[in-house]
């Protein structure tokens, strides 16, 4: 928001923002921490329909074994219709928004809505809505990784944004060919369809791609894991 | 507004009703919490890497504002030579006693309502913002001097252990090193309100989570390293001394922080009313007798919701009130219907009772 | 200016032959014909302009600067810019986030060390002059010749002046090679069960989904993306073409490496 | 060419060896007219008249003469005619004009072109065909299904988009020229319609040589439609196509296709029928894998002569494809290299053949 920008108030332009001082022995003691809560079984905690003027939205919570916490919300406005020339099936549009702290760049924003936008191009039954447009925006509203030596990273809150877009959509009653899911091992995310035979998206930022299959198994097992919770929820 | 909602809600209002199915005079139930976001909340896990120090989420109906307060430091610019000019002094407090507006501070807040579209802010929420910071800065609830830095010192002797010194909790002659450099800084706050499914005025709403948030908001300390405070390198640069005064940030405490020290007699809270006559024509005839036909009955609501009745209620009334009634704002629109004193003390013993309520909810 | 029902069926059902029928004949693991002409550009350390084919153009300059290496810990700055998309539209800001997150993990600082105190900072430009099909794999040829291609000038100064403050002075000819070895990003386009290098701006638009594959250091790393070539055909994909894309990658990739390396 | 990727090196424009004078290395490609002589351009007002067919560029006089009329490409300034593009002279009956070497398509009556739709608008739809505007074809010069004749209604108009749609390709005849130049188009016989079984190739409209029938019956089964605009289809040779390759095609047409001798006696009427819903289906028939091939290669060998800025007409078509037949694998033609000796070849068997 640059400095002359009237439309919102911006406060002093030379105030800079708090920095917190990260010397070593103030810091949380690494391990006292985190091995308590490693035994925490993974909870999530779904619910639909918040939003009124959205279509379809779903609220999302997901804690899993060493308190790493996602909250996540995403509505979905459409299928609408989209002005300009004839489309015979739907654009979907994407729109990520961190809410409250704000941690990552524009440039992994815009990737990460890239990357979703083209999982759920394969999944949307597009052809039924011919001119018209599906617009799903995402609100982060709480994340954090316990262990502070990690920055964060976007990867980690991958899997519950897909799974949030997935129940807002079926929220809206939009027809998608089946319900999907991801799985996440360290700093790679794959998200399937047809319980694990297809893939609809693979980002993958570690450098172990010599055992491919490993990693996409390991992703299939969590994938199936939260499809589980997915549909207990949804009957 | 077509016509149809109007008669709509002439009907409605004649049956007692309104389509919110809520009483004429019935609040919507108001749950607020702060939503375990700012670093200072019980259960926040990722105290070090979140920089947000207050927050709140508060829901009424099925409308929620979601409010995460951030700061910043600004170093104040003092008058060159003011340590020994005392009349210079005399002139600055003398001033600033008569200006009143002058020691309030404000929050710098920016609202978003989440409407399904991308695009630069939209009147409302302009309007919102500007009437936020404006309120809080008249209201007098957030003085200057609660955001003063009292600024420590981190003292790191030889074998890198460090320790902070706070010029309030030290002995008597070390107060004087912090005192020595004449900078002074203050703390500046930026409010990010999110409002999701907006269904009717919002102001009210946003006020309530914003006075939520500030409640609990914690002011991290803040201390510069021991070298920089009185340090002043001459520097040659091509034949012109210059002498470059060591430019250290200031950094922020991770472990101490002090509460925000709002006037608590200040603290007000937000309601809205609307006033708007049920045309006799479309009044059902329950009971016509007894009521003179041609003189237009006027009806108080308050806190107004659906988009009927927000776009067929022009008089409308916004209050800011504390528990016991006083005034903090009061903005009074008469559109269309007649507003009577009567109705305005009604609406004031109301909004007392939904400050009390909300109040207690905090 | 897409193109019709008829020329995408007829297209898809040649790409799914087994081997696919390709709209110029290649093979399934052909890249098409590109030139590359490198050092043109008088004023910065290196810079390469990459000719494909098909049409799409592309420029990289690399300019340095010696900055102060203890105050400025960015010693790499890339920007991606490309002719007739908005600079904030998802395309550009998405390319130039993830080129840029590449070339931060790839190059290592240490070759860009030059004192104790000071070292280059390199700021990459990218200039995408033209793009039918999916740049990305352009972009890294055109970055990957251009870094074998930089010449940086040669320090004479002693190298520790941690105690005596010195200003690193340079020789004024002599030029030194940046030894930095760029990753290659190598686009792949599934169609049914094939999958296909390069894909033209046919292809792309009959594809059912696009990997996105680094090759660094004789090695198929990461990052590894599933990039939408179309928007209206995207369909899942299985594990045997992510398994068959990889195996493409590790048998023709150092034929690609050494065709770019011996252009110079 | 080993390996997957065929790297050329351009040399650098500014290497200090281009000081001495060494062969500049012009896109032009071809060497003879490397030393172009300069003679006439600097005197331009010297009121020397160019004589027809010489090239001129923009700025020089052609003639000071005021008799004539202004055609395009020509600009008056007191009472001299100067040239305003880059072409060759043509003086037609008193009217002066410089047709351009390089530039977009210019539509004239009868052109058999080959476009494709961009939009359906009231009763009409917009065919993008490379010129300077869009072209129009309206709904009343385009077959319907259920015969020539059947009268036009409103349900026509709402399923227009049945019929033809964004992105479809047709290919038409120019019927009439609006007052702006741009074209108005007709696909009123059995010829024209919705292009099926095949792929598409564009090349510079200047390089198709203007003739009577732009559509030719390939060897290997193969028809290919010449769009004066440049707009080219190729595609597998369909029953109609056949039925009308009584015309004298190519000598090589008869013999490489012994098993479709009787479907040249197929009746004109049976054809009647076909323009049912058929000639508007988005369904490809079902192609072999070597008939496919066969196109592929043709695309190939075309973009090759388009390369070597050679006109593109059907007996040069046919020697490039033979010609072509040397490089086994039909990915090899796409190099540089290969297209040029591609070209030459075409050449030389012509100045051989002696064929003009």
């Amino acid at each position: 928001m640059s400095v002359q920008d009237r439309r919102r108030i911006l406060g002093p332009a030379e105030a800079k923002p708090l920095r917190f001082a990260v010397d070593s022995e103030t810091s949380i003691p690494e391990e006292g921490r985190t091995d308590d809560k490693k035994t925490g079984k993974e909870s999530v905690f779904i619910s639909t329909d918040l939003v009124t003027n959205a279509n379809g939205s779903s609220y999302l919570e997901y804690m899993d074994g060493n308190s790493d916490q996602v909250l996540v919300m995403s509505s979905v406005f459409g299928p609408r219709p989209l002005r300009g020339s004839f489309q015979s099936k739907a654009s979907v549009s994407i729109q990520f928004k961190e809410v409250t702290l704000e941690h990552f760049n524009t440039g992994e924003i815009k990737e990460i809505c890239t990357f979703l936008t083209n999982v759920f191009n394969a999944v949307i039954n597009i052809e039924k809505y011919p001119k018209s447009g599906i617009d799903i925006f995402i609100d982060l509203i709480q994340h954090s990784n316990s262990n502070p030596a990690e920055e964060e990273n976007i990867i980690k809150i991958l899997p519950t944004c897909i799974n949030s877009i997935t129940m807002a959509l079926v929220d809206a009653g939009i027809e998608i060919i089946d319900l999907v899911s991801a799985g996440s091992v360290d700093n790679s995310v794959v998200a399937f369809i047809r319980n694990g035979h297809e893939i609809v998206g693979i980002w993958s930022d570690d450098d172990k791609v010599s055992d491919i299959s490993r990693l996409i198994e390991d992703c299939r097992v969590k994938y199936l894991q939260n499809k589980q919770t997915l549909v207990q929820y949804l009957r | 507004m077509n016509t149809n909602t109007a008669l709509q809600q002439d009907r409605h209002l004649s049956l007692e009703t309104r389509p919110c199915s809520r009483g004429f005079e019935e609040f919507r139930d108001v749950l607020i919490n702060d939503g375990n976001i700012s670093r200072y909340s019980a259960k926040c896990q990722n105290a070090n890497t979140n920089n947000v120090i207050g927050s709140s989420i508060v829901r009424s109906g099925k409308t929620f504002v979601i409010t995460s307060i951030t700061g910043g430091i600004v170093e104040e610019t003092l008058s060159a030579n003011n340590e020994d000019d005392v009349g210079e002094e005399e002139l600055i407090t003398l001033s600033e006693g008569s200006n009143r507006l002058a020691k309030n501070a404000s929050v710098h807040p920016v609202v978003e309502i989440q409407r399904g579209r991308v695009g630069g802010p939209t009147d409302e929420e302009m309007i919102t913002s500007e009437r936020l910071h404006k309120t809080l800065l008249h209201s007098g609830i957030l003085k200057k001097t609660a955001l003063r830095v009292l600024c420590g010192v981190r003292r790191t002797d030889e074998n890198g252990k460090t320790t902070k010194i706070y010029s309030d909790e030290i002995l008597e002659e070390e107060r004087k090193i912090s005192e020595s450099n004449n900078r002074r800084w203050s703390y500046v706050l930026y409010a990010k309100i999110q409002v999701f499914s907006r269904n009717g005025p919002i102001f009210d709403l946003c006020w309530n989570s914003l006075i939520s948030a500030l409640k609990s908001v914690q002011l991290p300390r803040a201390f510069l390293d021991e070298r920089a405070a009185d340090l002043k390198i001459a520097v040659r640069t091509r034949g012109r001394s210059m002498t470059i005064r060591e430019t250290y940030d200031i950094l922020c405490d991770p472990e101490k922080s002090l509460p925000l020290q709002l006037n608590q007699h200040e603290l007000g809270y937000g309601s809205n009313y609307g006033i708007i006559d049920i045309d006799p024509l479309a009044q059902l005839a329950k009971e016509e007798n007894e009521m003179d036909v041609d003189k237009p009955t006027s009806v108080l609501l308050a806190d107004i919701e659906t988009e009927a009745e927000e776009s067929s209620i022009y008089s409308k009334l916004s209050l800011i009130t504390n528990k016991d009634g006083q005034f903090k704002s009061a903005t009074i629109i008469g559109g269309g219907s007649k507003i009577t004193p009567e109705m305005i003390k009604r609406c004031i013993s109301l909004s007392k009772e939904r400050s009390k309520d909300i109040e207690s909810k905090i | 200016m897409g193109l019709s029902i008829t020329e995408k069926s007829f297209l898809f059902d040649s790409l799914t032959l087994d081997p696919p029928l390709r709209t110029d004949g290649r093979g399934s693991h052909q890249f098409r014909p590109i030139e590359v002409s490198t050092d043109f550009l008088p004023n910065s350390n290196g810079s390469s302009h990459v000719i494909l084919s098909g049409g799409s153009e592309c420029i990289v300059s690399v300019k340095t600067k010696v900055v102060d290496h203890t105050v400025e810990s960015e010693l790499l700055v890339t920007d991606v810019d490309i002719q007739g998309h908005r600079d904030d539209s998802p395309l550009v800001t998405s390319m130039s986030s993830l080129i840029s997150k590449l070339l931060k993990q790839t190059i290592d600082q240490k070759k860009l060390m030059l004192t104790k105190r000071y070292s280059f900072k390199l700021y990459i430009d990218v200039l995408v002059l033209a793009s039918k099909s999916y740049p990305v794999s352009m972009i890294s040829f055109a970055i990957f010749s251009a870094l074998k291609n930089t010449w940086l000038p040669k320090l004479i100064s002693s190298d520790d002046d941690l105690e005596v403050e010195e200003l690193p002075t340079f020789h004024d000819y002599d030029m030194v090679k940046l030894d930095a070895d760029a990753p290659l990003l190598f686009t792949f386009a599934i169609v049914g069960d094939s999958v296909l290098v390069d894909p033209s701006f046919e292809e792309s638009l009959v594809s059912n989904n696009g990997l996105l594959i680094t090759w660094y250091k004789d090695r198929a790393t990461s990052p590894i993306r599933s990039v939408g070539l179309n928007n209206d055909n995207v369909k899942g994909f299985s594990q045997h073409h992510l398994e068959e894309a990889i195996k493409l990658i590790h048998k023709y990739a150092p034929d690609v490496e050494r065709a770019l390396v011996s252009s110079d | 060419m080993s390996g997957a990727i065929s790297v050329t090196k351009r040399k650098e424009f500014w290497s200090n060896d281009l000081l001495e004078g060494d062969e500049y290395e012009s896109d032009l490609g071809s060497d003879e007219e490397h030393d172009v002589e300069m003679s006439g351009a600097h005197d331009s007002n010297s009121g020397v008249d160019h004589q027809d067919g010489s090239i001129v560029t923009p700025g020089e006089l052609i003639t000071d003469d005021p008799i004539w009329m202004k055609g395009h490409g020509t600009y008056f300034l007191e009472n001299k005619t100067y040239s305003s593009v880059v072409g060759t002279v043509s003086r037609v009956n008193r009217l002066l004009s410089v047709l351009p070497l390089k530039s977009r398509y210019i539509p004239e009556t009868g052109d058999h072109i080959v476009g494709r739709i961009t939009d359906v608008g009231n009763r009409r739809w917009k065919v993008d065909i490379g010129a300077k505007q869009y072209a129009v074809l309206m709904l009343g010069s385009v077959n319907l299904p259920g015969g020539v004749l059947r009268r036009k209604s409103e349900t026509d108009e709402l399923q227009m988009r049945n019929f033809l749609k964004e992105g479809d390709l047709l290919n038409a005849e120019v019927q009439s020229l609006f007052q702006d130049g741009s074209a108005s188009l007709h696909t009123r016989s059995l010829k024209y319609g919705k292009l099926r079984n095949g792929t598409f190739v564009k090349v510079p409209s200047s390089l198709i040589v203007r003739s009577k029938n732009h559509t030719h019956n390939l060897p290997g089964n193969i028809t290919v439609i010449l769009g004066v605009n440049g707009f080219i289809w190729i595609r597998k040779s369909s029953k109609m196509d056949l039925s009308n390759s009584t015309t004298a095609t190519g000598s090589g047409q008869s013999d490489h296709l012994p098993g479709s001798k009787n479907a040249m006696s197929v009746s004109i009427t049976r054809l009647e029928e076909e323009s049912s819903w058929e000639i508007y289906s988005d369904k490809n028939d079902t192609v072999t894998v070597s008939v496919r091939q066969t196109i592929t290669r043709y695309a190939n060998v075309i973009k090759a002569l388009a390369h070597c800025e050679l006109g593109i007409t059907e007996p040069r078509i046919i020697s490039a494809y033979e010609a072509s037949m040397a490089y086994g694998n039909v990915g090899q033609l796409i190099e540089s290299e290969t297209m040029e000796s591609l070209g030459q070849d075409v050449l030389n068997s012509e100045k051989m053949r002696g064929a003009a």
